[in-house]
């Protein structure tokens, strides 16, 4: 089955990301497909590149990471929401006129357009929310 | 069939209500992260308007997490993450309460 | 418009002030309505203050979410729902909200649930 | 004397009743955000608890915002930001409840 | 140790697990004792659960709050507190708590917000 | 009087930096002090400089820039807390090895002392929680 995840909660606020991830990776270890991972309202913060959580806690953004390369995962992660927390790519960043960037790599910024495209041309969309 | 979520602890949030509230079977309930306080005892009396054809879960690792395995009430099946996938595919879509 | 299994049901539960939840379901509302996809807002529970009318976002130096709502019909965003129990819990009379809302009791709402092919919920 | 605040919404949110059963007077009690819900008839059960000398106030700001300014519970006085700062250094300390 | 009017209590709603509520409280707890503050902690409501024994937090690839709770009394924290009914309305055992508190009824725990000269909530 | 303020709440997820804004803004306005401005928890988000929120939307960290720049307010925001949620100055950016820093300027990381030493050493500190 082709999968979607909408992750809708800050990675330190919520289990979003946590128990999304799970989800994810029992997924594909019964042999299905995550097609896309989108993050949306605070769950963009786990798309920073700069979070630095101490050494005995799980980087979830850096887990999502590896996930996604190893299993070829679009990871889509709101740009309107991601704009207004802060979370910007190198272009977003330049249009404005911030002095850098923190789109960790393996994210993606892009429209809304991709989440109503995902709830329609997916088997199944699971939310978890914030 | 609906799958519903619930991510919430009953004693500081409605969210568990408001799920039972608009809940007609068939359709399983599947209680995850903070949610899975309400497989304790103390809330029971939120599932006594739930009719046979809405079958209860709740997630082992959440449990496990919060110290309350040894407490979960007989109306729950307690399943693991792939029986969590299981299901959702099982179910035609999901509606999250949080 | 999109046959019944392929439209979207966008289930909303938080006030128009409760972090920008409210925000987030109408945007994507509005964004499956230009991609033409048939869609549908369940505001159920607290998301019923969202329809409260002479709200003045401005008081507290945010955005108006209501001008944003009183629009959806000119994106012919019409499948409007709201829960009676959640006006009646809340005390607010349906004769004055700022968007024609159909009512349901509890039954009809859970058959709303069942109806669409697919939701999304904040 | 305590300042007591709550900014959730009784609807979805246990603070409102949690700050009163906690609650003994002399004390303040203020709502606000979304916990000026609160203060509007529905929920006015909630307070029947508390004796004179637990007062209570709401922020006009946060009414406003939310189009309740006129349907505001008799128990309650509303008041300005001004009026929200004199109250707290009238009181010697505060707890927010969230 | 601090007279009576300096001393802060930190009181605490959230579970183990709700977000960083009960680790910022502790920390909080944790940084006051270093400066030789006197502090308390109220676990009220469903930090209550904060306090059950057999947690497995790496069953969630968590970090383990009981560990640094358990700690306390290293600390010299030891004016540790809950409502009685805070434990009951959850059905929680109070013989069996990972940390020797001090249960109050709904009058004492109001006294002790009184008591104390500074309080911070989670 | 010294008031201290504690802001617990994301700028986005809750209406703590907004409601405490307007607080610290009548307070200075009656005549007090705003000694200290201390970011706890999610609250941290509100000093990241890289927040493009949309132009008719309210940028809450920028209103507290201004503000303490014009009333001489400490704000310091929990290290600890900035670190796990990526809100970095230029050292811990190095020290952690990111790419780059995005703490605003008027902000100050510092440690939980900062808060404990405001509630015990002002006439009042007043919370706003997420």
């Amino acid at each position: 089955m082709k999968i979607a995840v909408l992750v809708y909660g800050s990675p330190t606020a919520s289990s979003a990301a946590a128990t999304a991830y799970r989800y994810a990776r029992a997924a594909i270890g019964l042999g299905h497909q995550i097609t896309r991972v989108f993050f949306y309202g605070e769950g963009v913060h786990g798309a920073s590149a700069l979070a630095a959580p101490p050494q005995d806690e799980v980087n979830w953004g850096q887990r999502w990471q590896q996930l996604a390369q190893e299993h070829e995962i679009e990871m889509i992660v709101c740009i309107a929401a991601a704009l207004r927390r802060g979370v910007l790519n190198q272009q977003e960043a330049q249009r404005h006129g911030k002095s850098a960037a923190n789109l960790a790599a393996g994210f993606e910024l892009s429209g809304l357009g991709q989440l109503a495209d995902a709830a329609l041309n997916s088997d199944r969309l699971i939310t978890f929310g914030g | 069939m609906i799958l519903h979520t619930v991510n919430r602890a009953p004693g500081s949030h409605a969210a568990l209500q408001q799920c039972i509230q608009a809940l007609s079977g068939p359709a399983a309930l599947l209680l995850i992260e903070d949610g899975v306080y309400g497989a304790t005892p103390a809330f029971t009396r939120l599932f006594h308007r739930l009719d046979g054809t809405v079958h209860c879960y709740v997630l082992a690792a959440d449990l496990q997490a919060r110290g309350i395995d040894a407490l979960v009430d007989g109306r729950f099946q307690v399943i693991d993450d792939a029986a969590f996938v299981q299901l959702s595919l099982d179910c035609d879509k999901m509606v999250a309460w949080y | 418009m999109s046959t019944p299994d392929k439209q979207l049901l966008v289930v909303v539960g938080a006030g128009p002030h409760n972090a920008t939840r409210a925000r987030d379901a109408l945007d994507l509302v509005l964004t499956s309505a230009a991609f033409e996809i048939g869609v549908g807002i369940l505001f159920r529970d607290d998301a019923v203050y969202q329809l409260l009318p002479q709200q003045q976002a401005d008081a507290i130096d945010a955005k108006s979410l209501a001008a944003n709502l009183q629009a959806l019909p000119l994106y012919d965003v019409e499948q409007l729902y709201a829960p009676r129990s959640a006006l009646e819990a809340r005390g607010l009379d349906p004769d004055n909200l700022l968007l024609p809302v159909q009512l349901l009791d509890d039954n009809a709402t859970a058959a709303l649930l069942h109806s669409y092919g697919q939701i999304l919920s904040f």
